[in-house]
């Protein structure tokens, strides 16, 4: 789960690192009141989930309140990256001498947190050059403790006993500590600001662990789904909107993207994908099905491998929608796996769906129908 | 032979009382695999399918010599079930559960670094080699003995290129699920590199998927073995940036899509099928090609020549 | 450092082990206040540092505010194992089913914590069956999970899932946590008390590390030394009271150690002992020298092998403590090490004190002095 | 030869800046030993007596090869410079502090014991290898290169019984303080083992104290050696818990008393002093003795008859 950057800056001062003095507002009065309060140029930020925020107009410097209002008014009526403005952060511009990058991240490759620092920050991390990037993975065992937070200052070329290399080693281990205690799975600071003595974190860009929310229960919640993905999630089931002519139902990530691929090669384009994981039940599945025929495709391709997942029971559920739907949406079955023969007979018999032993030839029937 | 597993391993199941340790218990014992007890805390003294039930892992080391252990047990509980076979000695962890935060898992893989041990998944189908052991929940009907090992991070995707491969009587030696998640005890160069060592292995096939490194990283090594892998890749038509249900399958930085992947695995050696029932042909045709070669098995020290 | 009981259960209670409801008094009138307020039968337990204090006679049952008071005041007027009585706290008395012991301690050997346990408690551990004690090294970089905390309590014959059990799995990783957040060398529950499905810290034994005493503010100072060892500690010197003939001054524990040994070897007995250990200066050497004399000894030797420590310096320091105190004591000198030739020379010139080359001679001369 | 250090060992000092590690600086050059660099966070560029000092100890190691760090480091951060130092690539560690909280030392020595590091104290005066290396606190003066190995716990009493050695014209071939405190790194038998193996060690001298049971642990291990160790035990007369300076030194639950340890190490073969003056006696007549036996060196898989 992504956070917003004022959420993340909030966790940022829980954890004692300093971040720019400013307010979220959402009418350009009230942004107006903040810049007059702040004094002098602040900076409006678009309280969005896109990477490219700036790229994408979504920050604005402005000279006290009146510029403050007119630019929020403006922004609040804009998307960014696709993304409808909501919310702003005004926050106090600051007298940047030095910009630094500055992340944790979860990494599977050496399984370890792995940090990563540059003294190259204020743009993006895959374009400094490699040699110009610290990469310092961390044993969890040990933890980041001062005198490796201390190297890692030394490392980006600031004297780690300078009143503003000190201020750095505490946001580095303080980082750590906020990145453990809220199961981040990323903390970025970019750009990681140097005012005189003063280090500042000048964006937050935090990703918690989805699967740790449960213990996190003072953690915002942040939804980036559609509707229709949200409505699926509260099933337990992941659905996703895509834009071609094809339902697909499969049940498990790597068979479900393997379905897509087989519907691309033989010429068509899904429309949108639901994936039923492992043992959906089959009210769960019913209603999975539902989201799937939503967006009205040209024809439904239900691919399923059952180990956990019981053939019989997504057949009932077919069985179900296609009493509820009628036939206007053709629909291709593929079962295997548990229950197989049950499913087939269910299909056969009462909904008279043909059912395809074979991945290949199911996507290629589903093709055809939808062309 | 096979890899990790074989008739003689003794299985311990942490959270066996629960449905899916219940049933899934009921399955291996019913392929032959040796479970020996199960873990519940405050089951102590029930049997499930005769097998014995403790309350720790110790009380049933006490009991029982054992090598593997396969965790049913809730995401929450998962590291501390985790810490606890390995502190009490078991060597092998094969972690169905998904949704396992994944500082549970930093920490568990540290753990299991220090003391040398082994961690299938988490989010994995488990272990299968065919005829001798199961631990896990893969479905039992879709294996049949024989020489190709397979290697996976996805589970319907695995049985979907196993059942073609048994239904074309292609026979597996081992096939492993790594598991679906970023951070997963093995990585397919730590499941390769025993299958090369694996006398009962002759051709290899790996089964990954978009996000991540993992079949980059495996592609150094491919080019030091000596048997062929076959590969499939799964999301080549996947949006980008959308959430596939793996956190493993978001794509990140250009790194980890179909194409980056596909081409460090065929500069490798390797044959990609473009679809998965294409896997079953190429397999078929390197095993042809072995039983033609007139170096194979001589030649160990030597890379193999590229297709 | 010790701390006293109440303070152990204060510590308990922070970290979520439960104790008897119960208060500290200084006067037997308070005393029956609080049996009035707790109700039926109460323990009255003198606050005294003794490892016997039941043995000792410190500890009474009452039945109601009357015989609380009454053995209120005769337990604030008497001393347990020689410690006078000062404080009580008054209890709740439980109707315990079992008594366990528990109790956490730092390891030199294996170099980590123990644990150690056992389902007979409240007793000297020192008299349980070795095979009948629990002896569990815990792993500092793991720590005292949950299923280990479950495994000692099965150890103990519970069924870590009772309610019993459950709330002894809570009382053990509870007792790690406060173990290592106030550096305590040793953490001890005997009994822990067993009444229905609760779990009661019947008593409280701490010990912290008295080098970690500066990060931890917020734990009470208790102070077992006399005033001799009191001031000797301000000055960074270990002093201790005995009861021979002879004051012994030397630097560094071992070799004091070995001064007292000669002199019992050689007849006599050591009155105290004073050591200064690595670096002391002048002033300190000279206000120790002062609390060795303050004891009238018979002889008084000082044994100095210096490294750290110079002999001139400790030489002018018995030079000013002759002139002050005059010749009524006589002193022997051993010097060796760094500056030993101007220590001499001081010595014999200044105050006309023979210097001795070997710590044999120089303890046979005291001996014979002091005879 | 000699354990653990030789004219070859570079050395680190942290806390170079300070005043007993700038001193003792002095001193361990002026002894010969190969001080390379220093670290004090922030005094990076300064020098002290022509060493360089960085920042970190990566700095250092980035610019030299380092064998061994010693510690003059203020307690409080002990404990950071320590994992600082191994987890730099340093694995022989000697810390001089004292009063280093008990807690610091446990997890120092986890992870010393995890990837392998040497660490001698803390509060020790080090190690010196006479003529060749000193690294620590000890008085130059007093050593003297020759064939008896020394392990001690207190300074002081080191200091005592070597001079008596040295003064009788017995050298030492290393003199290795293991540190007063209740952790500290090294046991007894840890060193009394390295004394076992090198050659230029002949006669062992141990000097203990009541409390712990430093002593007692090192027994078993001395009936196996082939080399005759002679033992000071210091606290005979000192009264049962009092406090004597080190937490070591208190009496614990009737283990640890003077009889138990010196009953213990006489049952093991070797020869305990009544007195510190008593220990150079002992030692020369062990070095008569050895020249005198025929089978001494040959039967290296024996243990030693007892005296």
């Amino acid at each position: 789960m992504r956070l917003f950057e004022y959420m993340g800056k909030q966790l940022f001062i829980d954890f004692g690192i300093r971040v720019p003095r400013g307010m979220v507002c959402d009418t350009p009065k009230t942004a107006a009141q903040i810049a007059q309060r702040l004094g002098g140029p602040v900076m409006i930020k678009a309280q969005v989930l896109s990477g490219k925020r700036g790229k994408g107009g979504g920050i604005r410097l402005a000279d006290g309140p009146k510029e403050s209002k007119l630019a929020a008014e403006q922004l609040l009526q804009s998307t960014v990256q696709g993304f409808p403005v909501e919310l702003l952060l005004i926050e106090e511009k600051l007298a940047i001498e030095q910009e630094l990058y500055l992340s944790l991240i979860v990494d599977g490759v050496s399984k370890k947190p792995v940090l990563i620092a540059s003294a190259q920050g204020g743009m993006d991390i895959e374009n400094v050059p490699e040699e110009q990037i610290i990469r310092q993975p961390i044993d969890v065992e040990l933890g980041l403790p001062t005198f490796l937070a201390r190297d890692i200052v030394r490392r980006l070329k600031i004297v780690p006993s300078s009143p503003c290399g000190k201020a750095l080693t505490q946001v580095v281990t303080a980082l750590y500590r906020l990145f453990t205690a809220i199961d981040a799975e990323l903390v970025e600071i970019n750009p990681l600001a140097i005012c005189g003595d003063t280090v500042y974190a000048a964006d937050a860009k935090i990703t918690v662990d989805d699967a740790s929310l449960y213990r996190h229960a003072h953690i915002p919640t942040v939804s980036e789904l559609t509707l229709g993905e949200q409505e699926a999630s509260k099933l337990g089931l992941s659905y996703v909107d895509l834009d071609g002519e094809i339902g697909v139902m499969a049940n498990g990530a790597g068979i479900t993207m393997a379905t897509l691929d087989m519907i691309t090669y033989f010429g068509s384009k899904p429309a949108n994908f639901l994936d039923i994981g492992g043992g959906a039940n089959q009210e769960a599945t019913r209603k999975g099905l539902e989201l799937v025929l939503a967006k009205q495709p040209k024809a439904v391709l239900v691919n399923i491998f059952g180990g956990i997942t019981r053939c019989d029971e997504v057949a009932q559920a077919i069985v179900g929608i296609r009493r509820q739907y009628g036939k206007s949406i053709p629909m291709v079955v593929r079962l295997a796996g548990t229950n197989q023969d049950a499913g087939r007979a269910i299909l056969e018999k009462e909904a008279g769906i043909e059912v395809f032993d074979l991945m290949q030839t199911a996507a290629q029937r589903a093709v055809e129908l939808a062309g | 032979m096979s890899i990790l597993i074989d008739e003689q391993t003794s299985v311990l199941v942490q959270g066996i009382t629960g449905n899916q340790g219940r049933f899934h218990t009921q399955q291996m014992l019913a392929y032959g695999t040796n479970v020996v007890a199960g873990v519940t805390p405050g089951r102590c003294g029930m049997e499930v399918e005769g097998v014995p039930v403790f309350d720790t892992v110790r009380a049933a080391t006490e009991e029982y010599s054992i090598d593997a252990s396969v965790l049913f047990t809730p995401a929450a509980a998962v590291k501390d079930a985790a810490l606890e076979a390995m502190e009490a000695g078991i060597r092998t962890l094969v972690i169905i559960t998904e949704h396992v935060p994944v500082h549970d898992c930093l920490e568990i893989m540290a753990y299991a670094d220090r003391i040398g041990a082994t961690i299938i998944g988490p989010n994995t189908y488990g272990i299968v080699s065919p005829g001798r052991c199961k631990i896990g929940i893969a479905p039992s009907s879709i294996f049949f003995p024989g020489s190709v090992g397979v290697v996976a991070r996805s589970g319907t995707l695995s049985y979907e290129i196993v059942g073609n491969l048994t239904a074309s009587g292609v026979g597996q030696s081992t096939v492993v699920g790594i598991g679906g998640d970023r951070v997963v005890g093995q990585s397919f160069v730590d499941i390769l590199r025993l299958f090369e060592a694996d006398s009962a292995t002759s051709v290899v096939v790996l089964i990954g998927e978009i996000g991540g490194s993992a079949e980059e990283e495996a592609a150094p090594y491919i080019t030091q073995m000596t048997k062929p892998v076959v590969a499939y890749i799964a999301g080549q038509s996947a949006p980008p940036g959308k959430r596939m249900g793996h956190a493993g399958a978001i794509i990140e930085r250009g790194r980890g899509t179909y194409h980056h992947k596909r081409r460090a695995l065929e500069e490798a050696g390797v044959r990609v099928a473009e679809l998965p029932s294409q896997v079953t042909g190429i397999v078929q045709t390197e095993l042809s090609m072995l039983h033609a070669d007139p170096f194979y098995g001589l030649i160990w020290s030597f890379s193999r020549p590229q297709q």
